[in-house]
């Protein structure tokens, strides 16, 4: 298991081949589910022009790592990865990575949605948006 | 009792503070916690962790917790 | 829209970051749903050295576009990209690829469940898997 | 009429052929197709295409189409 919140950019893809090819034993998976999600330049019908993702240091990685934990056993993963973004966020940036692996299909495709649910509705993530017409706080989650 | 407060988005700007350490006799639940940093009542939606988990507001506090208080969260 | 058919290894990770780069317009998406499918070294309880892929010139790809195009007209995606191996393969090896982009994440990740079900359930590939003991068919893929 | 036919899988295994092409004015269904190639019936579990397309063994077929048989996919 891997949980990271990250200040910095980050590539996806090379996240995920990276940490399969150095955490998983080779032959053993068959199935791999993964959810990015990518900084839009709209939101609510206004251009956002950049954002701030603040977090409370400590909780959060306690949070995901324990909602990680829990899907591993819940649904019998191999393993998982997660890797959140905080600071100043650009249109096009990754925000958020969860990957899921495991022997079979179902397992990972439930595991990965499940966690991106979690995530967005419990994991301690704030942001705030910043427009041509000044700054605001993004208010709710939407339903996934 | 001695009890660390932290806000975090928009309710830090609201509140104006990002942590107070706070010193009172009659405290015994995240609420009390609430009312003794702001005159106005916690709104509804906003979330409450005790030493860093979430918790209700009325979960009692003991004596060097972090009580923290935020609004809903909005990652991903 | 990109649905291929191939005949030799391929690295899904770079595809999804080549396709995203590529075809893509950069803050339009939030939302990347990806699912890979992946030879393992073992099946119904037994060791498999190696497998071959069979599929059905033309009916193939031709599933696939439908299927693909079907959700991308669905799902209101932003686009979607499906790879899939035919020939030998080794355990290890990377068989499938499906991937979904919307601009929010429940569309994406219900599309790529979606086609993979769709896939596994309906398009036109065979498996014969190579045991210590000899060859034998795969009868038929379990549920999702 | 004159039928292009294709087999994959166990069942080209099974029948021998990987393409066979008959020619017949007694064929009006892909049912007709299988019992011109083949003496048994086929396994109801089996698949049908007409010109690359899913079919049920009761549609009727065309001079010049091609008719394929196989067995459940297991592909992904």
């Amino acid at each position: 298991m891997r949980v990271e919140i990250r200040a910095t950019a980050f590539d996806p893809w090379l996240e995920v081949a990276a940490f399969r090819r150095d955490h998983l034993a080779a032959g053993r998976i068959g199935a791999s589910a993964v959810f990015v999600g990518t900084m839009r330049d709209f939101n609510e019908g206004d251009d956002v022009k950049s954002m701030v993702l603040e977090h409370y240091p400590g909780m959060t990685e306690q949070h995901l790592e324990t909602m990680t934990q829990d899907a591993i056993s819940k649904h019998h993963l191999s393993d998982a990865l997660v890797i959140h973004r905080v600071g100043t966020i650009l249109p096009a940036d990754d925000i958020v990575l969860v990957a899921a692996f495991s022997a079979h299909r179902k397992e990972a495709l439930i595991a990965c949605r499940e966690m991106m649910e979690t995530l967005k509705s419990t994991a301690p993530f704030w942001k705030k948006e910043s427009l041509a017409s000044g700054e605001r706080w993004v208010e709710k989650n939407t339903a996934g | 009792m001695s009890i660390q407060v932290r806000f975090f988005a928009s309710l830090r700007e609201r509140v104006g503070h990002t942590r107070l350490s706070i010193e009172s006799a009659d405290i015994a639940t995240a609420r009390d916690v609430w009312q003794a940093v702001s005159a106005s009542p916690l709104d509804e939606e906003m979330l409450v962790a005790i030493n860093k988990a979430y918790a209700s507001l009325d979960k009692a506090v003991s004596d060097g917790d972090e009580v923290a208080f935020f609004p809903p969260v909005t990652g991903g």
